[in-house]
């Protein structure tokens, strides 16, 4: 009569030591593989620390950290082909890298300029959306004209744990249940929504029970460990891909910056669960994976930061020395082609400036 | 060539296209078997099936948010909002992708998107099923805003709105879906999105409107020809970018201007047309600007929805009123 | 890893025969008590018989037929108490009267009358809801302010299968789970939304399931029982007056009219499983129980039928007897004080009145 | 009495009234502990406790549905959206409840809500945090909407929101936020919800906005006020329903008339007021409307969002063509 209570088992491929619990999936079998997946997850935190500090500098606006989830995005990244389609939140750096987007852009974007999301090498993925859980929706259809066409291509959409209280997500999961549709939800269960804890957000026992409303496939993993995340992205891409078969995956990890520059996590944090999530944040079980595992020396572990280090300087200069938009761009990209009236409004506002300098 | 009403026109402007372009596909509440709760896309599921005609779940805000993903990878869809009191749910999406995708993406993303909805009051149906909030959208940057008056531009404009390479929020006056019908060349011919519809030439007034209100605007003409008034009759037709420079002109030969429709007077679209009027066109005006439209309460239920809708004695009046202005 | 598949039972007290499954309530013992449910039932029927005879004759606008769903409502009335609250959708003719919603009221309201919902005798439900599952959120609000004063009330509402599409729905349900308030929310599943049939509109295995991705109970129940409705109601109005529980509901039942008398379901529907669904619906079989068990006769069923019909006509008398409002009485209820604005437009339309007559 | 921000006010003003008013409930995201992005409902959670101030979970369409539900009951609740550019999913439950509950039920059932949300630009914001969309809920039957320029009219019109028996959309210019202070007497007095405020006398010409835009105003017509150029400024503060009288009877005097905000220009909240003078104030005006506007585009991200907004220069320049026309 009543509906029962049931546990869903998260699934891990490392304890929080870096130990593997089983064995690697084969497309990780390589040292290189993994280096590569620990290489994006340090580069991603050398970028996410350079980009707060340019905040913090004024050299650009406000800026929502990623600090913590880089393994989803790393493993989210490695999983997809380069003509699925991510459609992103506001926390994708790793696989937004992954996927094309150049650092320059994504700091353009942060820095006020519309030209970062651009994109000169992804033509496909849609930039970051700031309204939560809309982009659930713009998955659905893309993963639609995928099936349309039969192209065997699938769609990953990302969004938050708070993302999952709002009608969109809900909408968007049920429909791509009820059309069968190739996509798959990521689920950063960061454990806040700003300020808001996810047991105010939501009373069910896990937010991969939520596939359960719309009967799709529900799967729960360590967000902090990115051979899991791969796993099971890889799987769910696989289903997507030649059955149609869309996927609700959490993702468990914790956000372990402020929301963005501009919050003040202080004010609302729980310091002993804060302190408790950096002992089990990807980057140092990783390491110890590849110290315990792949001879990882503690001189590879310093050049690759010093790698990304550069990698990131290199972004930053270009990102600075872009220069601004011609005066009046931002009346170009209303229509394919400007109105009477866009044309005159451009033309009076060139005139002011010329007439004031 | 056969006459065919408003909603007829609809259906054929849609199978044209539907047949020379693979990447129509349109989506929405009952537009399947049904056909459509107007009967709008009746037969189609039958001819393109259900790839192509989709009946989605009930849920406005998905609705247009997948339309927005479709359209980013270069289908055409054509969404369906059951009547445009059942829109707002999908606002967030209009207002905040659809309308800013190109903008936001430098042109790498766009939407080619139509989203048609029924609208207007004055055919006794139940609450929630009469407003007009064309304004709405017609402030929204980004967003083409449109709205058929005629068979004949019924057709042409659903054609130039599927095409277009950005979204049109193409709002059908239910009231006159079945009223009249008009010969109409099935030759997939597109009628522009940028300009006004001169129905009636004159030279004492402008009379403007659009949608449903053609009807009463056109009649109020007719009967004021009679007492000797000549009035020019512009149907807007395309709401958003607005095209004044046809408004402009007319009021400068005629001096006086009337302004009709159904939604709410105050904040309306009738306010753009008036305050240019008040701008570029101030030293063209002879009278005062009068608007004559439905008023800012809730649109009655069906008993008393002739109470709100401008009907042909407050047109008349209104004009003669602007007549008598010296 | 993956969400179980599992089965929610349905809830039933009746066979397709009438034939009791198990013991009847205690709140429903005694024979006068079955007679009740079964009056309530018939004079919504017939009720919605005459009304879509009105709408035939031009005498009322389009009036969407509750024919099935009658046990639903008649349960629902019964298992509330007055100083509950109700937020109704539009099929909800049997609750309604049983809260003191005047039937010549309700003819009003969809002869196209505002003061159809002005409620004589009924100051708290909310009136018909026509923007799908937005009443749910009004529900939420409703539990919080009765919570807020801890006044021991709950809320029910009510919605389609359709409804459960929808975003509104979702976030309710979440809110309601997330601040555990004291509302029950009741999905008519009549397997319609106009011509969309249910598995269109959802994967999930059942309605109730849905309430598992909000961490609220679910329930099932055979709609078509008033007796188990009743039931389920009774136990969950019971955890949201103490506990402030709150409960989701599915109740399995069949459109058997149009959606509305606008619509023409003969377009799309499965004549088959309507012809089923004929079979099995409320009045018949709960009638079948009152003569096996309760020496109901058919002079009795007649007499009531009888009865009903009069109370009915004695309302369409009403109804039709209703004189028009005043003037110009749309603009009069648009803010607590009429606006200098409001004022000025309502003197322009009265003057043109005067005018032409 | 103690010199405060607007941000400060509207805080005083929810103490002040939550004290006296037990019905007052404050709910959004992130208005408890974190006291709101802003700051706005800073101390409230800990002076009044969590079933006063709510956090909510992330659904403005449930926030605002269960504002309405509360309302209905008697609560009087105030509703938090965290940026106007998050309001539009909670659009429905505004113009198809909020403001119809009254009317529906021929007022068996009211809705003493207030909606906030923080609006414009010129903070350096991301994307979608720094629209004006005011002209959308003006153009609601039912629905008012108040929008406050300084930390005294912040106190007094968020108390006469928060007592008014209707829904209110109350939209406080975040760009002015923390910027000057002013002493307000926390006295509990409420301002009134049908009046423009005049800031100014001038003879010359009428310039009329409202929210962020009024400190540019004021800067302009100080500047024109050295060039010789005596100028009258009108806060509209509640724009619906508008208190046309005030202006009209400016414009009578100055028979000039410049219009400022920042939301995009066509179909804006200007050209309601542009339309009224077009309609019974033409007879005053020596000169075009002008309105001084955001443009119909997209609002750029911060780095170019000074050449969007309607900034001193361009008043002034508007005021002097307005000055200039004969
Ligand atoms: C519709 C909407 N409402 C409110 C906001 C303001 N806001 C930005 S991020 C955020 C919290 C999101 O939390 P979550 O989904 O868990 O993602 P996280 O930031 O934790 O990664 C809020 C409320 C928004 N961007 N969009
Ligand atoms: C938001 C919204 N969208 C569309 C409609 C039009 N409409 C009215 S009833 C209905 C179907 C509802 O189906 P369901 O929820 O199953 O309830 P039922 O009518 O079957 O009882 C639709 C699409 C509406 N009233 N509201
Ligand atoms: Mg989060
Ligand atoms: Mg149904």
């Amino acid at each position: 009569m009543q509906v029962p209570e049931f546990t869903i088992e998260t699934v891990e491929t490392l304890d929080s030591e870096g130990r593997l619990l089983r064995p690697l999936p084969g497309a990780l079998r390589e040292r290189e593989q993994l280096i590569d997946l620990y290489q994006i997850m340090v580069l991603t935190r050398v970028f996410d620390r350079e980009a707060i500090n340019l905040q913090r500098t004024g050299a650009m606006g406000t800026y929502p950290s990623c600090e913590g989830q880089e393994a989803i995005g790393a493993g989210i990244g490695v999983a997809m082909r380069k003509d699925d389609v991510f459609v992103p939140y506001y926390r994708d750096v790793a696989t937004q890298i992954q996927r094309g987007v150049l650092m320059e852009e994504i700091l353009l974007y942060w820095g006020g300029d519309e030209r970062g999301q651009k994109y000169r090498d992804q033509s496909q993925d849609f930039p970051v959306c700031i309204p939560i859980a809309t982009q659930s929706c713009h998955a659905v259809g893309i993963a639609y004209a995928i099936k349309y066409r039969a192209e065997g291509r699938a769609v990953v959409t990302t969004c938050g744990d708070g993302a999952t209280s709002k009608g969109d997500f809900y909408e968007s999961i049920n429909v791509a249940g009820a059309m069968s549709l190739p996509v798959v939800f990521v689920v950063n269960n960061n454990r806040w929504a700003i300020s808001v804890p996810l047991a105010k957000q939501t009373a069910s026992q896990t937010i991969a029970h939520k596939a359960l409303a719309v009967g799709i496939t529900g799967i729960r993993v360590d967000g902090n460990d990115p051979i899991a995340v791969f796993e099971v992205l890889d799987e769910a891409l696989e289903r997507a891909r030649h059955d149609n078969q869309p996927t609700l995956i959490e993702a468990l990890t914790y956000r372990l910056g402020d929301h963005t520059t501009a919050d003040d996590a202080s004010r609302y944090h729980d310091q002993r669960e804060y302190d408790e999530a950096r002992t089990i944040e990807p980057l140092i079980r990783f390491k110890r994976l590849l110290q315990n595992e792949y001879q990882w020396s503690d001189a590879d572990d310093k050049a690759l930061y010093d790698d990304s280090g550069k990698r990131v300087q290199q972004a930053i200069e270009v990102y600075q020395a872009t220069s601004d938009q011609a005066p009046g761009d931002f009346f170009d990209y209303m229509f394919a082609k400007p109105t009477t009236d866009l044309v005159r409004q451009k033309k009076a506002w060139l005139d002011g400036l010329k007439h004031h300098g | 060539m056969a006459e065919q009403t408003l909603l007829e026109a609809v259906n054929q402007a849609f199978a044209y296209e539907m047949r020379v372009d693979e990447e129509v596909v349109i989506l929405g509440e009952d537009v399947g078997v049904n056909g459509g709760v107007f009967r709008a896309t009746d037969g189609l599921i039958e001819e393109f099936g259900d790839r192509r005609v989709v009946d989605t779940p009930l849920a406005e805000s998905v609705i247009v948010g997948m339309g927005i993903g479709m359209a980013a990878q270069g289908l055409k869809p054509v969404v369906e909002l059951q009547f445009m009191g059942f829109i707002y749910p999908a606002i967030d999406q209009i207002i905040n992708h659809a309308a800013r995708l190109r903008n936001r993406t430098r042109g790498r993303l766009t939407c080619p998107m139509v989203i048609r909805a029924p609208f207007g009051g004055g055919i006794h149906a139940p609450e929630h099923h009469s407003e007009s909030t064309e304004a709405i959208f017609a402030h929204m940057p980004g967003v083409r805003v449109v709205i058929p008056s005629s068979p004949a531009r019924a057709y042409g404009l659903l054609l130039a709105a599927i095409r277009d390479p950005d979204p049109v929020v193409f709002l059908e006056p239910k009231r006159v879906y079945r009223l009249g019908k008009q010969e109409i060349e099935n030759n997939g011919e597109a009628l522009p999105l940028d300009s006004c519809f001169i129905l009636r030439d004159g030279i004492d007034v402008t009379l403007v409107s659009w949608g449903a209100s053609i009807k009463e605007s056109l009649e109020a003409a007719s009967e004021l020809a009679q007492q000797g008034i000549d009035v020019e009759v512009i149907d807007v037709a395309t709401i958003s970018p607005l095209d004044i420079d046809t408004i402009l002109d007319s009021v400068s030969r005629t001096g006086r201007c009337v302004i009709v429709h159904e939604a709410a007077r105050s904040f309306g679209v009738g306010a753009e047309i008036a305050a240019q009027l008040a701008g570029e066109g101030i030293a063209s005006l002879l009278a005062p600007v009068i608007r004559v439209t439905g008023f800012d309460t809730v649109m009655p239920l069906y008993r008393y929805e002739q109470d709100y809708l401008p009907g042909v004695i407050r047109i008349v009046d209104a004009v003669k009123q602007s007549m008598e202005y010296r």
